[in-house]
């Protein structure tokens, strides 16, 4: 009475056959093994182990050996100096951890409100103030920092320009000591938050914010109960990157007279010749940022921010004022116009006459004598060619391995996967100069991580150098993006068949893109403004931009230095301009668009 | 790029490569190393010259100390290069010019040499304060009209200032046994500091801006940021004298000796001195022939004091200074 | 008392092709109701729904609560508790905290507040669940922590947009029942999205039968189940054969139609159908009310068993009468009928129906 | 022939609580059968699927493809389609580019490649949707995309989780005719997981219904619906009264009980069902398998309606019998009958069965 056969029908597939293993089995099982994909116990290992010799042999072996140095005279009273106060080291330390957590909050204010702006509204010129918003980032080191003074200091451009206006007395508004610290902080490290807040928030599902809408939550709770909280990967990565570096600045809080910082206490002990306190410092700088780091990890491993619907929400709320529209124009017409005042500041000066710029607010004489000047000499575009080949070479070399480990880190289940976390971010809590030196030592003579060849004096020393600073950059937004991604597109992927390769080309880092180019662009930026490594290791044929800057400042040709400031800023504004049309301006105004349809 | 600096032999050359660290302005590097050339056309092309700061060559070449990739390390402070002498990393010898020069100029052993003295004297901006107005001797300083005037290149990252304020301790107790004196005078000038500057070039820009009016730097840089960049900088020689520091040069061990001792000794020519003298203000640690007219109108006065004694406790000084004196008075 | 209104509201998609997703609907929904949304796949249930939630505005047309019209007014101002398709559930917040969410928007006290969210849960079978993330769940008890995250703020207007399309049959009862006791105590006026139209009859008051962007029927359930409008409400509904067949004499409310194999049968019609004689008429007819008997029996249709399928509780059948196929439920039938049986189906007057086509 | 076997498999989530999600697992499906896991929401039908592609390895137990332990292959080395429970479809791709992924993947050429998609996009009634991208269809939509990606690439095992679960009705019916049809044609071993009973029923070779992680009974749709092996499953599939009755004398294959109005019946029971005289015996009965007659009909039990339900097909009433609720479910019941009235059921020995608790 029923069609329902009582019995499985026959199998017309091929049956398996139960035969023994073929003799090759056990190698076809070894192979399996390593192509195995997440799912073989010895992938992960397979995939970290060059990268934890990498790391290991760059960035924790040195680490270690200034540690050493540090313990090796008088260990215990160095380190003894940061507990019993009174001296110098606490109070640095102390200072130290002020700046920088004034620092993370003030970028995180500026960087998330950008990304806000130019993420969710579209108007006319977006897709400029968005290539123009990284150039702050860009700012050529030593120049940079002068621009601000120039700007913002006593004798700067705001306060004189009140001064006047106004009819004071004295300037108004000056910045000085820790204020000045940190605008310079802030104006030159939000775009870590800018472009990580940005990532994320085009990579989040957006009917989880439709729900907090429909249960009643405002614009502004919506923003304090879900949105900043879905962006924590984004904001901890953020966060952890400004944190250790203005743990690492120098230029600022020297330019500002800010001399009880840990960084200015490494140098000044280093010109004393007092090199195990210098490196009691480095290693508590260290260890501060590690610190720092397990704290973010904790507080971001509590909660996971993977979008769990089903299926894929559409990207579209529908706002109601147009009004929202055109604050969101001014709003960001304005921030950049405060951005960009720096760079401004350094135009002004690459066009005015060395010397006839003084009291006055602004310069008085105009001239193109320092590009002449620089356009005169035949080697004048070598720096630049340099850098951008060194910088390339250095973002790539960064793409692969900090993708590589950030997949590794969040997706896959491991022994010493929070120490691989640390031993990356170490780079980036190291001073420049401490890296440049421990690669010095590593390869001035040949050894096992560069094949036996001497590296000091050749090329590749340079983008090695940036490649394990700027590593870092890589693989924290990248990391970001990924704690987003619901794995079971990759699971989806696996299952019609793809190699754990193929899946995550295809897939995974399809979808992780905006975090990767985020973290690259900052990487390619950071390279080609990169000093105070490359200063001890460049030779004369692969003397970086920035190298040429500094020699520039260093017998005053202010001006010409300030002109070759111009010249990175505008090669770094063009890249920006490219890459924003490389990774879909079509597809971001799309997105934005979508907000305010 | 190039291979390893000193065992480069490939080509069979007739000179090999000569690498030098300098902390020579760049165009006196370039116009010294276009003369050597010249004199030596077997370099042409085999001189790579580095411009760094001189804190960065000491890092450098300690650094690169088990393959030493310099040859010659041109421009540090007595102190650097005494640094560098007792680590082992200078080659020692005994060039022509050696014999010429005041022994209080270079080290005992030949490890390195004076090449130029860079007197310290009172700097200030010609555009705000007439010759008159300007303060003529150290002591001048304290007085209560500069009251946030005096603008200082800051002191612990900077190796003039360190001896100058070094200088101004032991002036008061030569023998260096009671800073006291010497601290006392410091904060009086540490009260009437406006502000400290984080580099020169920040130190240019806020004398020139009027931040404030008054310094204490080194001669040859106001001649040049006066005569070459339009800066409105003016100087005095204290009455009471300039401390006088050594810039020297040294031949790095483990490089191309030949090359190095061959660019030393060229760097002593009398014609060179000369120009470098009226060009760039240099004054030469040996005596020369041909003195330009601004410095045979010099009327250089050395302050009397005993630079062992200071090297001896600089760093402790400073570090006093540094936690103890700065911005507190 | 008139609660929601949509009056004329149409929706189309930049990219959604020709047709608007939702084209020209009128919808008046009274407070308190439990109105149900029912219709195939894409038919624009999700994007009317979301229009009353405010995710999307109307292309054109507008949108009332009671007297206000709120057609542009932002979503977190309009007091609607939605379960979304998706679930949408906030990822970093435990299951307990998602529910709590709305709670603490509206200021609930902490101990008020556990207390509702307990309830909550306890009322889609989650209690002891609180603490679980969210990615710790199967996807029916992420489903009901939705459901109640909505429910548990007990707001103005429900949506629910298949709230309880991954659940069992038995958890969906037992939850149907509970939404519609929670919706009756608090008199909250409420819009269902179902696919299942079992559901759909079961839970509303009254239900709107949708296709491809637009209104085809709205009635109570009965109504829509015997009295469909059109062809397509009576295939959608339930199944439904529905029969071509010439008119032979037409009333103001009925219909007297031939029959394939001779012979008529008078079917009931609604009032102004406007057919004459000579006219095709189109009767739905439903697969259980054509009753099972012998190929020979006077005035039923006779024809040939093609398919058999068992379900449980009744058995499907499809007859072949003269070249149609014929859908029939039985709940008791003969043991070993098969394919290929020769077959009479008996009509039953009463449960006949003239439609539109 | 066996394809895929499960060796007592287990599973425990790290913060699972004390039970394991999927708890010592035994199942052997024969090659092209279609096998379903059915169950409540949360009992671990998606656990153990996953576990079959690969996703998850098990804490203890193995898994084999015919004689191959594949318990730890990589799963893009097993061959499985599988449809996800929430669709993991690739929001960078559009609908035609997700459906086509894993034919590029086994390296289809283009020409047959678009083809094959169009053709699975038809399947499931999406032609012409091929362009879209992911987040401009429809959640019904969706799902029929997830569908065909699995469907397209005639992959050795098909693993559907709920895979119609967003579909109405009429859809669901049609698109499960197409993938038993692919199925049959390619011979393709499939487990699916439905939480719909009716459809279980209608689909599958064989059922597993499961429970809080463990496998209740095994057995094709009429044994599972007529011979439930417990109470649990007796209420799951359907709807089922299950009576506790005392045995008056049991045989081999049957139980004689009384009942609370007086008299006895006769019930069937599985052989060693183990029950004596005194002993309570569950005995399952349908509501279906209730006849509404009159409260004074000898041997019929008498009781009072508590609840009256419309659902279209049948009305589904509760009688409260001696204190205990008994639902009926009547195709015909008598106009105007309401709560309250007395009534009497009928039963029928032969549509009985004696379960385990
Ligand atoms: N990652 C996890 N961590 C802890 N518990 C989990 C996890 N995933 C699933 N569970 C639990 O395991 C049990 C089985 O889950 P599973 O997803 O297999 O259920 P299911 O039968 O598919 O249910 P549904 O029909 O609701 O989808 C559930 O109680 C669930 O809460
Ligand atoms: N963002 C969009 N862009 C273009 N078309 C869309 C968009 N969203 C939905 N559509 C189309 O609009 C129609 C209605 O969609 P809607 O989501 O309202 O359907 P539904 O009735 O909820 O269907 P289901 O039962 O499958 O969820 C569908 O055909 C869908 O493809
Ligand atoms: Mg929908
Ligand atoms: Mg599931």
């Amino acid at each position: 009475m029923s069609t329902i056969p009582a019995t499985p029908g026959p199998a017309t597939t091929a049956p398996v056959t139960g035969e023994p293993t073929p003799p090759g089995g056990s190698r076809r099982r070894f192979a399996d093994r390593f192509s195995g994909g997440t799912g073989s116990r010895w992938f992960p290992y397979v995939l970290v182990f060059p990268l934890a010799l990498i790391l290991f042999g760059y960035v924790v072996q040195p680490m270690f050996a200034t540690f050493a140095e540090s313990v090796g005279v008088d260990g215990v009273e160095n380190y003894g100096s940061f507990v019993t106060g009174g001296g110098v080291a606490r109070s640095s330390l102390v200072t130290s951890l002020i700046i920088s957590a004034a620092s993370v909050l003030l970028c995180g204010i500026v960087g998330v409100a950008m990304a806000f702006l130019l993420k969710r509204f579209s108007f006319p010129g977006r897709k400029l103030i968005e290539a123009i918003i990284l150039v702050p980032a860009a700012l050529p080191p030593l120049i940079g920092a002068i621009s601000f003074q120039l700007l913002y200091s006593e004798t700067g451009i705001l306060p004189r320009g009140l001064q006047q206006l106004f009819g004071t007395e004295n300037p108004v508004l000056p910045f000085s000591g820790i204020a000045g610290v940190l605008i310079v902080h802030t104006f030159t490290m939000y775009p870590y938050f800018y472009l990580s807040a940005s990532a994320a928030l085009s990579g989040m599902d957006p009917s989880v914010e439709e729900a907090a809408y429909n249960l009643g939550a405002g614009r502004v709770r919506v923003w304090r109960t879900v949105l900043l909280p879905m962006l924590t990967p984004a904001l901890v990565s953020a966060s952890l990157l400004v944190f250790m570096t203005s743990l690492a600045s120098y230029t600022a809080p020297l330019l500002f007279g800010v001399d009880q910082t840990m960084t200015m206490q490494i140098y000044i002990n280093r010109t004393n010749g007092d090199l195990p306190m210098a490196s009691t410092y480095a290693s508590v700088l260290g260890v501060v940022s590690v610190l720092f780091l397990l704290g973010m990890r904790w507080y971001e491993g509590r909660r996971s921010y993977r979008s769990q619907s089903k299926g894929v929400a559409a990207h579209r709320r529908e706002i109601t004022n147009p009004l929202g529209k055109w604050l969101a124009l001014t709003a960001s017409i304005l921030a950049t116009a405060v951005l960009l005042a720096p760079v401004a500041t350094i135009a002004l000066v690459a066009f005015s006459a060395d010397g006839s710029w003084t009291t006055e607010v602004i310069p008085a004489a105009y001239t193109m004598q320092n590009f002449v000047t620089i356009f005169s000499d035949p080697a004048a575009f070598q720096p630049i060619l340099n850098s951008l080949q060194m910088s390339l070479l250095a973002t790539v070399a960064c793409v692969v391995v900090g993708v590589l480990i950030a997949y590794a880190v969040r997706r896959l289940n491991f022994r010493g996967r929070g120490l691989l976390d640390v031993a990356v971010m170490l780079a980036w809590a190291l001073p420049g100069t401490v890296v440049a030196i421990n690669l010095i030592s590593a390869f001035s003579t040949g050894n096992a991580f560069s094949f036996g060849q001497v590296l000091i004096g050749t090329f590749w020393i340079m983008p090695l150098a940036y490649f394990v600073r700027f590593l870092p950059l890589v693989f924290r937004s990248s990391s970001a993006t990924l704690a987003q991604i619901d794995p079971s597109l990759e699971e989806a992927a696996r299952n019609l068949g793809a190699s754990w390769w193929r899946a995550f080309g295809t897939v995974t880092l399809r979808l992780m893109l905006p975090g990767v180019v985020a973290g690259a662009l900052l990487a390619f930026v950071h390279g080609v403004g990169e000093f105070v490594a490359s200063v001890l290791i460049y030779t004369s044929d692969t003397a970086p931009i920035s190298v040429e800057i500094n020699n520039r400042m260093y017998s005053f040709e202010i001006g010409t230095a300030a002109a070759y400031g111009m010249l990175q800023v505008v090669l770094i504004f063009v890249v920006m301009v490219v890459s924003g049309r490389l990774e879909g301006g079509r597809r971001s105004s799309r997105e934005a668009a979508k907000w305010t349809a | 790029g190039g291979g390893g600096g000193g065992d480069d032999t490939a080509g069979g050359a007739s000179a090999e490569k000569l690498t030098i660290y300098t902390a020579r302005d760049k165009k006196v590097s370039t116009y010294v190393v276009d003369q050597f050339t010249a004199k030596y056309p077997e370099y042409k092309g085999k001189v790579e010259i580095l411009n760094l700061g001189a804190q960065e060559i000491l890092e450098r070449v300690r650094a690169e100390k088990a393959n030493p990739q310099a040859d010659v390390w041109w421009g540090g402070t007595q102190q650097g290069l005494s640094a560098g002498a007792g680590e082992d990393l200078l080659a020692s010898w005994q060039p022509a010019f050696a014999s010429k020069m005041d022994p209080k100029y270079k080290d005992a052993e030949g490890r390195w040499f004076g090449e130029i003295l860079l007197p310290e004297v009172i700097m200030y901006n010609n555009k705000a304060l007439t010759p008159e107005q300007a303060p003529k001797d150290w002591d001048d300083l304290l007085k209560p009209e500069w009251k946030d005037k005096i603008i200082i290149r800051d002191v612990a990252a900077s190796g003039t200032m360190r001896s100058i304020y070094a200088s101004m301790i032991v002036r008061q107790s030569p023998d260096g046994s009671n800073p006291q004196p010497g601290y006392d005078w410091l904060k009086k000038l540490d009260a009437n500091t406006g502000a400290y500057a984080a580099n020169p070039t920040d130190l240019y820009l806020k004398l020139s801006r009027q931040q404030g009016t008054i310094s204490a730097w080194n001669l040859q840089d106001v001649l040049l940021q006066a005569n070459q960049s339009n800066m409105p900088f003016g100087y005095v020689m204290p009455a009471s004298g300039a401390p006088v520091l050594v810039d020297g040069i040294a031949a790095v061990k483990g490089g191309n000796t030949t090359g190095a001792q061959k660019f030393m000794e060229f760097l002593f020519d009398d014609k060179l001195r000369a120009d470098l003298a009226k060009d760039y203000y240099q004054i030469p640690a040996v005596d020369i022939a041909e003195k330009p007219e601004w410095l045979a109108q010099l009327g250089l006065k050395p302050l009397d004091v005993n630079w062992d004694v200071i090297g001896k406790n600089e760093t402790e000084w400073i570090n006093h200074w540094n936690s103890q004196i700065k911005n507190k008075g | 008392m008139i609660d929601v209104t949509l009056e004329s509201v149409s929706k189309r998609f930049a990219r959604g092709g020709d047709t608007a997703a939702v084209d020209d609907v009128d919808i008046t929904i009274a407070a308190g109701e439990f109105f149900t949304l029912l219709g195939p796949s894409g038919c624009g249930k999700t994007t009317t729904l979301r229009m009353v939630a405010g995710f999307y505005f109307p292309t054109s047309g507008r949108i009332r609560f009671g007297t206000e019209d709120v057609t542009r007014r932002p979503p977190n101002k309009r007091d609607t508790g939605m379960v979304f398709q998706n679930y949408a559930l906030f990822p970093h917040m435990s299951v307990a905290q998602n529910v709590a969410y709305g709670l603490k928007i509206r200021k609930v006290g902490r101990v008020e507040s556990r207390r509702r969210v307990e309830e909550a849960l306890g009322q889609v079978h989650l209690a002891g669940y609180g603490d679980r993330r969210i990615d710790e769940l199967s996807g029916g008890q992420q489903q009901r922590v939705a459901l109640a995250r909505a429910l548990v703020i007990r707001p103005r207007t429900l949506l629910l947009d298949e709230p309880l399309s991954n659940l069992d049959a038995k958890l969906r009862e037992e939850t149907r029942v509970e939404i519609r006791r929670i919706q009756r105590e608090a008199g909250t006026t409420s819009i269902y999205v179902t696919h299942d139209q079992a559901e759909a009859m079961a839970m509303s008051d009254r239900i709107a039968v949708m296709e491809s962007g637009r209104v085809q029927q709205i009635g109570a359930p009965q109504e829509i189940y015997h009295q469909p409008a059109t062809s397509f409400v009576a295939r959608f509904i339930g199944r439904s054969n529905v029969l071509s067949l010439p008119v032979l004499t037409a009333a103001e409310q009925s219909v007297t139609v031939g029959l394939p194999a001779g012979g008529e049968i008078t079917a009931p019609a609604p009032t102004g159908h406007g057919l004459r004689q000579g006219d095709t008429a189109l009767v739905s007819v439903r697969p259980e009310h054509l009753g099972l008997t012998s190929a020979t029996e006077a005035g039923a249709l006779p024809g040939r068993v093609t398919e058999v399928e068992f379900t449980g509780m009744a058995t499907n059948l499809v007859v072949d009468v003269a070249g149609e196929p014929v859908q029939v439920a039985a709940i008791d039938v003969p043991a070993g009928i098969a394919a290929g049986d020769q077959v009479g189906l008996r009509l039953n007057r009463e449960r006949m129906w003239v439609v539109r086509p």
